[in-house]
This record gives structure tokens, C-alpha cells and sequence, in this order.
């Protein structure tokens, strides 16, 4: 395996949308060992909400949030070969079509970072303290967690990657 | 022992409260006997605390189960499930 | 499972550079339901390089190309419910850092979204007809084949999704 | 039968074409026994084709196995295993 440098993790939680062009660039600074970046980018769809939801709100626990995303991040960097992480979520009002969260893994192999990326949302879902409420023309009601975010948190327990320690991506 | 009580989401609407500080009475010194004590203020609190609710309790920022110890000066948080994302 | 829209499928082979958030733009296009894009950027590393190679040229087999990406790409909106799929591969010269492919998933589902990528790309690396070419001062030598990209791929005929059914993305 | 051949990336630099217009002898009806008869002209064919290395083939532009038929006006495609993305 290559010898690999320190993951570069950043995480950020903020009112305003992010600029994936941006963060990507921030990922791949300077790090020619960089052979895969996998991005994923989640959006208030509105297939699951009401017909009357005009729009989401997000609420978090300022200061554990970054705590608990940061440590997921790090869980993330022992378990896969990471060059760098990018967590970017977004708190206050968001309308459908809206992109609410950025997780952005960086790594020389391609499953490693498909592997990390989707740990860190499974993880994030379950672990990070964000709450969403929808807004009605009758008024806003508290969305309720799903079980089954749970269990995609859970496996995780007993996955072994074996692919990523040889399948280089140049 | 003095603690910090943080509320999140729909518990911090039903209990018309975002943080406080409370003197734990002597003898609470878990997670468990904290919430058995917030839940013995009735109305709202036993029905979101002690009547089969799901919630979490995070300790100085992060998740614990109830078995956990509090202490001096501790920062708890009590929130429904998360649902961020 | 929510109804679907038949997947919108895109296939570009190009010598040009790809703009990445006009691709998330296009493959989000007003569709509300699409919970969650992930996207594969594959670069030119260095780290497998011998540190005489300057350039990395990309050969391909026109018309071929195109169709085995296509077919790729239909093969995984048939396996998970997919919204959209834009793959764009470069030819031609490359350096360290360049980006040399893009894959992109759209769907209503983190998992779907994330496994209909890695799939892609495991595919892409051992059905469509591309050719790297190592450039170094004494001259050019063609890229081995790897045997762990072809075992990655093989994985997928024993791949059950049990998630993508029930783990929305909001 | 005539069918159009096409050569790629390393084979096309060992063999000196990109391409070629061949009209298959009587008796070679397979990717296999196309195979053979362009070994028949030694040299780099007959190493690269008859001499234990790797390649692909492609019959119309879809990846075949050797025992697939060939058919008058076919595209067939040998090349290195490939390299992309």
C-alpha cells in the first residue's frame, strides 16, 4: 500500500449552498496521489414529502455537529486509504431541489472512496444532530427518523473492504 | 452537581425550552436518573421522557446511553432521533 | 418503490476538459425527485507512474466506445432505480492531476446512487475500449491491463442491493 | 466473405495498421479461425495472435468470445485488454 499522508479533513456547517467546482479543487490541491474523488450531494426531493411542503428546515446542535462529523471523518480515514474529506452541511430553510449536504472523499483507489463516502452519509444520517421540519400553508411538523438509516449505519460493523488495497485508480 | 440541559428539535417545542441549568438532587448521578427526575415534572416531560418515547442523550457532545455518569459542570443534550442529510 | 421516470442517459467522449456543476446542473434538471447525485472523478495520478512519465495519452475505439458506455449505463438503471447517468471520458494527451473521467448518478436513493456508480466505473474499466499510453523522455509505452480491475467487475454478478429499496435520501 | 478489421493501441503499432478490407477464405467462419489465419502471417501475427498474450475481440462493436460466427460486411475489432478510465 502507499505510504499515504495525513487526510486532510474539513467540515463546515452553514446557512448558505456550497460550490462543488470549489471543493473538489480544495480536495485535489497539490496531492498528485489523488486518483479518485467520489462527491456525494444530497437534495431535498419532494417525492417523500406531502404535496402541501412549500419547504424544510434544519435545525443542529452547534458545536457537536462539527465534533461528531469531524469524528466520523477521521473513523473513515482509519478504516479506507483517504487523501482528503469534505463535509459540507447546510442548516436553516431549504426548498425541494435544494442541495442540503456535501460529502466529498478523496483517496488513490476508487473504492476506497466509494466505500468512505457512502460510510460517511450512512454515519452522518444516524450519528451527526441535525433535525429536519417541514412547512406547510397549515403550519411546520417535525420529520421522522427512519429505521432504516439505522440499519445502513449498522452494517458497517461487519464490512471488510477487500478491494481497495489493489484496485489503483491512475 | 450543577449541569447545563440542552433541547433540540420538536422536545425543545414541547417543553418551551432551549437550555437551563439545573442542580441534579443528590443521589442522580446517571443519564437514567437525570431523565427520571426531568420526567417526575409531568405533563410534557413524563409524556416525552417516560412514556415510551424514542429520544437521544448526548453528554458533553456525544451520543451515550443511559447508563452513563453525569458530572460536575457536564453538558446534556436531549433530542429526538436525528434526521439530517 | 416510487414510480420511474425512465433514466436519462448521456455519453460524451472528448478531448476537452468537463465542467462538473454544469454536469450536476444538467443530470439534476428539473426533476424533484432525485434525492441524491454521486459523482466519480477519475484523475491522472502519479503515484503509479515510473517518475519519468510526463504524459498520458488516451486512445479509444470510436463508435464502440460509445456504445459500451451506453449499454453500461442501461445495464445499471435496469439493476437500481436511477433518475440520470452522464458519463464523459477524455482522450488525448493527460497530465498528473487531470481529470480523465466522470461518471454521474442521479436517484431518489444514497445507495442506489452510490453502488449504480461504483458498478459503472468497474465496468467501464474492463468493457469500454479505451488505451493508456505512458509519454516519457525515451519515449511512449502502453498501460498493462490490471487484473484487479476485471475481479472488481466480476463482484457484481454476485451483488444483491438489499438497501436501495427503503433508504430514501430527502 | 469480406469483413473490415480494425487494430488498436498497441496491436495497431505492432501489426503497422489501423485497418484493413479482407476477404476471409473459405472455411473460416469464426473469430477463432479468423484468429488463425492472420497468425499464418508470422512475424508480430503470429506473436501476438498465436503466442500465449492476451487481447480482446470485438465483432460489430460488442466484446465476443472466439467461437462467435463471422458474417459478410462484419466489423471485427482485436485489441489490447483495455485501460480506461
Amino acid at each position: 500500500m502507499d505510504t499515504l499522508p495525513q487526510a486532510r479533513i474539513t467540515v463546515v456547517v452553514q446557512e448558505a449552498g456550497f460550490d462543488l467546482a470549489h471543493e473538489m479543487r480544495e480536495a485535489g490541491q497539490d496531492d498528485r496521489g489523488i486518483g479518485a474523488i467520489v462527491s456525494f450531494v444530497g437534495l431535498v426531493r419532494d417525492l417523500n414529502l406531502a404535496a402541501d411542503v412549500v419547504a424544510l428546515e434544519l435545525e443542529h446542535y452547534p458545536g457537536m455537529t462539527e465534533k461528531a462529523l469531524g469524528r466520523i471523518a477521521e473513523e473513515a480515514a482509519v478504516r479506507w486509504p483517504l487523501h482528503a474529506v469534505r463535509i459540507v452541511h447546510r442548516v436553516g430553510k431549504l426548498h425541494p431541489g435544494d442541495p442540503i449536504v456535501l460529502v466529498l472523499v478523496a483517496s488513490a483507489h476508487r473504492h476506497a472512496a466509494f466505500e468512505a463516502n457512502a460510510f460517511i452519509m450512512d454515519y452522518l444520517k444516524t450519528r451527526a444532530p441535525f433535525w429536519k421540519k417541514e412547512w406547510t400553508p397549515d403550519g411546520p411538523r417535525w420529520v421522522d427518523a427512519r429505521e432504516s438509516d439505522y440499519s445502513a449505519a449498522e452494517r458497517w460493523h461487519k464490512v471488510v473492504s477487500e478491494q481497495y488495497g489493489n484496485t489503483d485508480h491512475d | 452537581m450543577d449541569i447545563n440541559l440542552l433541547y433540540f428539535a420538536r422536545l425543545r417545542e414541547r417543553f418551551g425550552l432551549a437550555q437551563e441549568q439545573l442542580t441534579v438532587p443528590e443521589g442522580v448521578v446517571t443519564v437514567a436518573g437525570l431523565l427520571a427526575h426531568l420526567a417526575a415534572r409531568g405533563d410534557a416531560w413524563a409524556e416525552e421522557l417516560a412514556g415510551g418515547k424514542v429520544f437521544r442523550v448526548a453528554l458533553d457532545q456525544e451520543l451515550v446511553d443511559f447508563s452513563a455518569s453525569l458530572h460536575q459542570g457536564a453538558e446534556v443534550a436531549i433530542f429526538p432521533p436525528v434526521t439530517g442529510g
